[in-house]
């Protein structure tokens, strides 16, 4: 098999290249999504102290007042405060979609590198099962999931968890088989090195990049179905504040309150917008060829400066 | 010394603050061949690129000057201030999008290095040839479609009717770059850019390419640049040499004067390093040594799915020979002629159809459990890639210990990082370097930590894949130097697979020619390098450009 | 042209596609079988007598081992047949039909509506990377895709139909009955569903062009001398085609699934909606239904899409 | 929950909580489902109506009915339209007194307990068959055999007997002067034709000896009814109603604003005075005969006693609770019959008052750190925003409120068997006193899943049963509710409003209390 030149690869006999976090916050985009995730993440830790009125308070006569001095965001068809349900709402949220993207990162994971490490009939297998779960659209089995198990937190966690279970094996699966294939895990092979060892020392770091994006993708779209669920009345039951329970119950009131649908529905995008933007820039840090890429851009940078 | 066809005077490249090519000035002229050597991060591709326009590099500036003569005839081209003296020609360097877009295809043709992504996979053959024609000769469709026939057949390619609506895909390699050649030169250029054209082909296929260029300049009178790096060919295409390292011109001679009386060091250590025919054979070794590794009658199938079915590949069919201890068995054949394979039935990595592998004894297949861990720690593989078969996340020392701490062969941290130290130097690197990651080595120095690697398993047979073929010549040749002290210290036994006859030859005892995964000829390597019994071992040595250029008489 | 190569193609993935149908009938069958509680109790609400509860649970077959009951319900089910809904008294089937057009009208309207965008605006910051307009296209897809969609839903409904007062806020018309009021009434639902779309596919298309631009053959294009437009139609969008067909039929697939939040707030009388009034009255025949048809639409897009591509793909048509 | 067979009554009685509770809609738009295009099997030409004659008017309600067979949906969206198809014997008039129907009289003999109706001649069904007594027959024994959702409404009747081709005898097991409202009280007891009934054509072509004929029913998209011109309270004025089904609120009142549509009741409350002012509107909001009301399961301690009931009427703001659920349309009252109706009784002895609530509670012993497991469910919204209300009233008296959302089915399924300690659920489509109270609060009353039981009450229920002098029934039922309200058996709330609007060009239009929307003698000015 006759080789092909090695590209014009100038190795870099001195220093580190720069370290992936320092390319991360290269680009404005990721340090802006890093800092609003900060926040949500603060303010998912701290909504109940952060809220300036008791988050259940009903007080119907000062129901559906617009944002004023008083109302930030102003008040719902109740009379309770948008601003302070939206910063509780964010817990819920989170939780949820943490939750259940561990669980499906677990699962997902392990079955992806069994299918993709061990190869062979149970791949085969495993392979077909996640075929069947991408046949169903995402919504309609969470949907079904819940209608079996009855709305609530925990089901919309579980889910949401099993519907986004067949991603995460797809994509470990996928690194897993191109990680196998390399020569320093065939080399570690012929050596004798157990499964356990390369699995540990080789596999799991080489699928890390491509899972480690997938998560804080899933991440947004978990708080995407979370709040979907929500909004048809099935995800978080009241009086427990979630964004999409707030904006199932703006829906009756969109010519009156536009506020009650306008703020939630915000609290939504921008966290999710967030989590998308940080899996991209993610991606372009623990992506090789794209890391070459921001590198370059690094030189011509402080080139110019 | 007719007007050059590209003149290019002090021709500079940087991207940001790293000046990648740094002041090459050089010349071409009609029908004659301008060669471009230089190992890998020499610039040359970067030179010929920037030099002709094509350069697409984000943020790259180009200085220097770098002139087209006009086509003949042709209506005056605007005038070039600066340029060489009365010609009128083109200047490329710094030109607009619209003015490289009128010479490139018309007044340059080029040819890339990789035939398989070079094409368009969703565009008829035919089509992709007579575009040029349309974009540059206003020809229709219809008048364009039968010069590409003409030109099908020009560059050899077997019924070129039915090819003319054939795709990419159903060509072979050598076919593909037949069918980029008629591509480059479809409107006659003036002059061809070959960037490293035979490199991903065999050698065979190498020599073909090599001849059906040089009779489309004879007979078109095409100037010629060619970049490869390997010294060998250029020696057997080119006119002229300019010598490339790091983006600095070393020298520019005719290639006679050059091979002869080369002036620079660095010229003088690339033909040193050129592993040729005839040159140097391997350190004697015991000659009634007893066979430590004897195959038998090895078959090996793999099933391949294709999208539209699943067939199979018959890689291996009946092969059987013989090591013995402390020798080098030389593997050569060419790219699908199964001498991967069995390097990945000996170690484990493929499960043969049939077939009997015993080492000294032990029945290699048949070993389970413990035995066959124990088995594994007495043969070593290396591989052909440097920059992959180091995991790029853990120290060069981790690597190394792997092996120790599988089979339990160092005692304790101290015992493991002693023994890591003492295998590095054993390779010719400082023990310090345990704690360096791979992306800080070269690729000389990371083959040299794998072959460190292997020897950690105090292994009987070591399995030499392809292991210099990635290495520039060089440090190819260091790393050839480092193996046969290892062999003659540590009474090691090889199994080094190439497709490089020359180096085979060096480190070889015997050699095995293997193709399409049948064994061609076996015997020891002085015998069959010096009479070649079959007729493809003929092709093979035939095919390895000659030690003198052009087969020009001995120097006085 | 062989037509063995794609027939074998075809058949490959047919088979695939009927193993995924058979597991997608399991997990839709298991699904009712999960249910906490007596399925035949719930279909009777409270009023029935220990004898009619008796009755309709051997009509309904559920004192029958598992076995013999999937089989019956795969059986009946290829042949059209998907029970009947416990609360309207009517078979799934003919509910399931009469709501088919309008979530096909509204994906199809939103897939226009997606491509009309994605197209254009993914296949240009392809070829224009790291350019400002890349950079624009890059941070508004990303936005779009980050829209939950039922809230732009809202957003519309509050700015263009109640705030303008243009378009109808929600109710449906039929296409065959009148033409003028279904364009009024699909108009926002389906911009909705075709802007997050959009979004979606705008970001994979530049991935493709992006792909396809660096690819070696480009590179040979240019080389040719041939004008800008030329490379870019013949030699990178074409190649790129290929991919952005498969995202197409992904993304159509998706939307199918994924109406119900739009059709939930535009009370669009799709499959979706329908699937949540069965879910919330616990209608299971009905979700068990809905939810089969959806999956077997998203194989039959899939499976249109790869006769697309043994079409366009000369690799696969000719191999 | 292991069914053990019980006497026919009580089964009957059972039944009866459905049929009552499920017509209750609230026009904020409950389970609605709007459908879609598509001929199905389910169109029909009409039996009898051809193209309407004169004006069609167009009305939009708020969901589709499920089925259209009178006797067996309990969906009041199918009574909305089967209103104008049927007939019952009797039907109550504007405020809710019985008059003549199909029974042009009757007379009941001296011991009560047989009742004989003279049937009105000349009448036909749509399909042109003649109307007589063996239909009257074959109506109610069909309710009773088949056991449908208002078989418990005959529990006093023995027989239905056709002396003669326009006579039917009604015998009774003890004197029951609520009969005429059972009979009549709503479509539910309509008189069907046995030729409709058993082609199983009735659940989407049903034929009635009503006003207007069904003409065509599209599932999903609208049911079209045309005059029916020999209807025997004369041809009605317009030429037919034109039925469609929208959901959203706002969708509606657009459309009625812009003259798409004549008339609709799916208004929610919220949007109510955005059509207040709108010209070429009139919007009907009538007090309704239908009541909202709090349950605490006396199963359960503290519940079981008398005070801590009493301190849970005192905690809850029933102001908050008004305005959040009806935007002020709707009138409180302390009681269930509301003020329009002749068997009103002034009663208002709660009031919003948390001190009073902490010493009752003192009083029954708890201590504090109580939780209330709320049922509530997604199908009537009213009982999720009540019960946020609830929970924050109850907040400072150390009460936790947990709200359990669930689906309509579940939520009977958990009151029967008493797994709830405090539910909100409204009852409709009484009329007679005993409707209101009998069943939901006597000892052994079918619908008294909260487990009150008083002697006292009982005997004055049973009694009122049976009383045939209005003042002494009237004086009867005033102290058995003073004392359900006094012990806090139900907490009253609110009787809700009809809201309906619709355009100036309609005539001779009123919204009724009964919710029964009836388009016999409107007229429709041409638009």
């Amino acid at each position: 098999m006759t080789a092909l030149v090695p590209d014009e690869r100038a190795a870099t006999a001195t220093g580190r290249p720069a370290a992936g976090w320092r390319l991360l916050l290269d680009s404005p985009v990721n340090v802006v999504s890093a800092v609003v995730l900060l926040v949500v993440l603060v303010v998912a830790l701290l909504g109940p102290t952060l809220a300036p009125y008791p988050v259940n308070a009903v007080d119907v006569p000062a129901a559906l007042q617009p944002p004023s001095g008083a109302h930030w965001f102003g008040t719902d068809d109740l009379g309770r405060d948008v601003l302070s349900r939206t910063l509780v709402a964010t817990r819920v949220s989170l939780q949820v979609a943490l939750v259940a993207v561990a669980f499906a990162l677990v699962v997902g994971v392990g079955v992806g590198i069994v299918s993709g490490y061990a190869g062979g009939w149970l791949d085969t297998v495993l392979m077909r099962v996640v075929d069947v779960m991408f046949a169903f659209p995402v919504m309609l089995l969470a949907l079904a999931i819940v209608a079996v198990l009855g709305p609530g937190l925990t089901t919309t966690q579980l889910a949401i968890g099993i519907v986004y279970t067949p991603i995460f094996a797809r994509v470990a699966r996928a690194s897993a088989l191109a990680v196998r294939v390399e020569p320093y895990v065939q080399v570690s092979r012929t050596m004798g090195t157990g499964h356990a060892l390369i699995l540990r020392r080789h596999v799991l770091p080489g699928i890390a990049g491509p899972v480690i994006v997938q998560t804080s993708l899933s991440i947004a779209f978990g708080i995407l179905s979370e709040a979907a669920l929500s909004f048809l009345g099935l995800g978080v039951q009241p009086p427990r504040p979630s964004w999409g329970r707030m904006l199932f119950d703006a829906q009756g009131f969109l010519a009156q309150a536009w506020w009650m649908a306008l703020f939630p529905g915000l609290a939504i995008f921008v966290s999710v917008l967030a989590f998308n933007l940080l899996g991209d820039g993610l991606r372009d840090v623990l992506d090789p060829r794209q890391r070459s890429l921001l590198r370059t851009r690094r030189l011509l940078r402080e080139a110019r400066r | 010394m007719s007007a050059p066809v590209l003149a290019v005077q002090d021709l500079r490249v940087s991207i940001g603050t790293a000046e990648i090519v740094r002041g090459v000035s050089f010349a071409v002229e009609p029908g004659q061949t301008l060669g471009i050597v230089g190992e890998s991060g020499s610039g040359k591709s970067m030179t010929v690129l920037a030099a002709t326009g094509l350069l697409d590099a984000p943020g790259a500036v180009v200085t220097g000057s770098s002139v087209l003569a006009p086509a003949p005839g042709a209506a005056g081209s605007p005038a070039v201030a600066g340029a060489g003296a009365g010609t009128t020609g083109t200047q490329l360097v710094g030109a607009s999008a619209r003015t490289l877009r009128r010479v490139h295809g018309d007044r340059v043709g080029f040819v890339f290095q990789d035939p398989s992504t070079s094409l368009n996979p969703v565009l008829p053959l035919g089509r992709q040839i007579g575009e040029s024609l349309e974009a540059h000769r206003g020809m229709t469709p219809r008048q364009a479609r039968t010069r590409a026939l003409e030109l099908l057949e020009a560059v050899g390619i077997p019924e070129p009717a039915a090819r003319l609506d054939a795709y990419p895909h159903q060509l072979s390699g050598g076919q593909r770059q037949r069918v980029m050649i008629a591509v480059a030169l479809a409107c006659d250029p003036a002059l061809l850019i070959a960037d490293e054209p035979t490199t991903a082909l065999d050698v065979t296929t190498q020599a073909q390419i090599v001849a059906l260029v040089q009779a489309l300049q004879h007979d078109r009178g095409t100037a010629v640049v060619w970049i490869s790096h390997d010294l060998g060919l250029i020696g057997q295409v080119a006119d002229d040499v300019t010598v490339l390292r790091a983006g600095e011109q070393v020298e520019s001679r005719p290639v006679l004067d050059l091979v002869d009386r080369p002036q620079h060091a660095y010229t003088r250590e690339l033909l040193a390093a050129r592993p040729l025919l005839g040159q140097s054979h391997p350190a004697p070794a015991y000659p009634a040594a007893a066979p430590l590794l004897t195959v038998e009658g090895l078959d090996v199938r793999f099933p391949v799915v294709t999208p539209t079915g699943r067939t199979h590949v018959h890689a291996v069919d009946d092969v059987s020979f013989t090591v013995r201890r402390g020798h080098t068995l030389g593997v050569v054949g060419e790219s699908g002629s199964g001498k991967s394979t069995i390097a990945h039935v000996l170690t484990g990595l493929v499960a043969p159809r049939a077939g009997r592998v015993d080492l000294d004894g032990v029945d290699v297949l048949g070993q389970r459990g413990a035995a066959l861990k124990a088995l594994r720690r007495r043969i070593a593989m290396v591989f052909q890639d440097p920059f992959s078969s180091l995991n790029g996340r853990s120290t060069v020392g981790t690597s190394i210990a792997e092996p120790l701490q599988v089979h339990g062969l160092a005692r304790g941290r101290d015992g493991v990082r002693r023994r890591v130290g003492e295998l590095l130097e054993l390779v010719d690197l400082p023990a310090g370097w345990a704690d360096r990651y791979p992306h800080e080595l070269s690729g000389g120095q990371r083959q040299r930590v794998s072959i460190a690697r292997a020897l950690a398993l105090e292994p009987e047979l070591v399995v030499l894949d392809e292991s210099t073929a990635s290495l520039d010549v060089s440090i190819q040749a260091r790393v050839l130097e480092l193996l046969a002290r290892l062999q003659a210290e540590l009474g090691l036994t090889y199994l080094f697979i190439a497709h490089d006859l020359a180096v085979v030859e060096r480190v070889s005892h015997d050699v095995l020619v293997l193709q399409r995964g049948r064994v061609v000829e076996q015997g020891p390597a002085r015998q069959l390098f010096a009479d070649p019994r079959e007729p493809y071992t003929r092709a093979l040595l035939a095919a390895i450009p000659p030690v003198r250029p052009r087969g020009a008489p001995e120097p006085a | 042209m062989t037509l063995g190569g794609v027939a074998r193609f075809l058949g490959r993935r047919l088979l695939h596609s009927l193993v995924v149908l058979l597991g997608v009938l399991v997990v839709v069958f298991a699904l009712v079988h999960l249910v906490p509680g007596d399925p035949v109790r719930i279909a009777l609400g409270t009023r029935y007598t220990q004898e009619s509860y008796e009755a309709l649970r051997a009509a309904s077959g559920l004192d029958r081992p598992l076995a013999t009951q999937f089989l019956s319900y795969v059986g009946n089910a290829l042949t059209g047949d998907l029970g009947v809904s416990f609360r309207t008294g009517q078979p799934v089937t003919l509910t399931l039909l009469d709501r088919l057009p309008a979530t096909v009208s509204l994906a199809v309207v939103g897939l226009v509506v997606a491509l009309l965008v994605a197209l254009p605006a993914g296949i240009w910051s392809g070829l224009h990377e790291g350019r400002v307009s890349d950079a624009i296209v890059r941070v508004t897809s990303q936005a779009g895709v980050s829209v939950p969609d039922f809230w732009l839903g809202q957003l519309l409904i509050v700015g263009v139909a109640l705030g303008l007062g243009l378009l109808p806020t929600s109710g449906y018309a039929a296409l065959s009955d009148d033409p003028v009021q279904w364009g009024r009434h699909v108009a926002l639902p389906g911009l909705t569903v075709g802007l997050v779309a959009a979004a979606i596919m705008t970001r994979y298309i530049r991935t493709a062009v992006l792909d396809v631009a660096h690819a070696g053959h480009v590179r040979t294009a240019r080389s040719k001398g041939l004008p800008a437009s030329v490379v870019m139609r013949r030699h990178v969008v074409r190649n790129a085609l290929i991919p952005i067909l498969t995202i197409t039929g992904i993304q159509l697939a998706t939307i199918l699934g994924g109406v119900v939040v739009v059709e939930v707030v535009f009370a669009w009388p799709g499959l979706g909606r329908l699937t949540y009034d069965a879910v919330a009255s616990r209608d299971y025949a009905l979700v068990q239904g809905a939810v089969l048809l959806v999956a077997v639409l998203f194989l039959l897009v899939n499976l249109v899409v790869d006769v697309l591509y043994s079409l366009v793909d000369p690799r696969i048509r000719l191999s | 929950m292991r069914r053990t067979s019980r006497p026919r009554a009580l089964t009957a009685g059972l039944a009866g909580i459905t049929a009552g509770l499920l017509l209750l809609t609230a026009c904020s738009g409950g389970g609605e489902a709007v459908d879609l295009d598509g001929d199905t099997a389910g169109g029909a030409s009409g039996a009898a109506g051809g193209e309407a004659t004169g004006p069609v008017l167009r009305a939009a309600i708020a969901g589709e009915p499920d089925q259209l067979d009178p006797q067996s949906t309990s969906s009041y969206f199918s009574f909305e339209v089967l209103e104008n198809v049927f007939d019952t014997l009797v039907e109550p008039d504007e405020n809710l007194e019985m008059q003549p129907a199909l029974a042009e009289s009757w007379e009941t003999s001296e011991d009560g307990l047989t009742w004989t109706f003279h049937l009105r001649d000349g009448v036909t069904f749509h399909d042109g068959s003649d109307f007589t007594a063996e239909d009257v027959v074959y109506s109610y024994d069909r309710i009773v055999d088949d056991e449908l959702s208002n078989a418990w409404k005959f529990g006093s009747v023995t027989d239905v007997v056709a002396t003669d081709d326009s006579t039917v005898t009604i015998t009774v097991s003890a004197p029951t002067p609520n009969l005429l409202s059972s009979l009549g009280g709503f479509k539910g007891l309509a008189i069907v034709d046995q030729a409709n009934v058993e082609s199983g054509d009735i659940t989407t072509k049903p034929i009635g000896t009503g006003p207007f004929s069904l003409a065509d029913y599209t599932p999903g998209d609208s049911i079209d009814l045309v005059a029916n011109p020999d209807y025997w309270g004369g041809a009605p004025e317009i030429g037919g109603v034109h039925y469609t089904f929208v959901s959203e609120g706002s969708t509606a009142i657009a459309a009625l604003q812009n003259g798409e549509i004549d008339w609709t009741d799916s208004i929610p409350a919220q949007q109510l005075e955005t059509l207040q002012g709108a010209e070429g509107v009139e919007v009907g909001v009538t007090p309704s005969n239908d009541y909202w009301y709090l349950a605490l399961n006396e199963a359960k301690a503290p519940w079981n006693t008398v005070a801590a009931r009493q301190a849970i009427a005192y905690a809850i703001d029933r102001d908050a609770i008004l305005q959040a659920v009806s935007y002020g349309t709707a009138a409180e009252n302390q009681l269930a019959i509301p003020q329009e109706s002749v068997w009103y009784t002034e009663y208002d002895t709660y009031s919003h008052d948390e001190a009073r609530a902490q010493q009752l509670l003192a009083e029954a012993g708890v201590t504090g750190g109580v939780s209330i497991d709320f049922l509530a469910t997604s199908d009537y919204p009213e009982t999720v925003t009540a019960a946020q209300i609830i929970a924050s009233d109850l907040e400072p008296l150390g009460i936790t409120v947990n709200i359990r959302t669930v689906d309509f089915a579940t939520w009977l399924d958990e009151q029967n068997s008493g797994n709830f300690d405090l539910l909100m659920m409204g009852w409709l489509g009484n009329i007679d006193p005993d409707d209101f109270y009998y069943s939901q609060h006597h000892t052994d009353g079918g619908s008294n899943a909260q487990g009150y039981s008083n002697p006292q009450v009982d005997e004055w229920l049973d009694a009122a049963r049976t009383e045939t002098d209005t003042e002494a029934r009237k004086e009867l039922y005033a102290q058995a509710a003073t004392t359900i309200a006094d012990e806090g058996s139900y907490i009253y709330l609110y009787n809700p409003s009809v809201i309906q609007a619709w355009s100036t060009d309609l005539g001779g239009y009123t919204a009724r209390s009964d919710r029964a929307i009836r388009f016999r003698d409107v007229t429709l000015a041409e638009g």
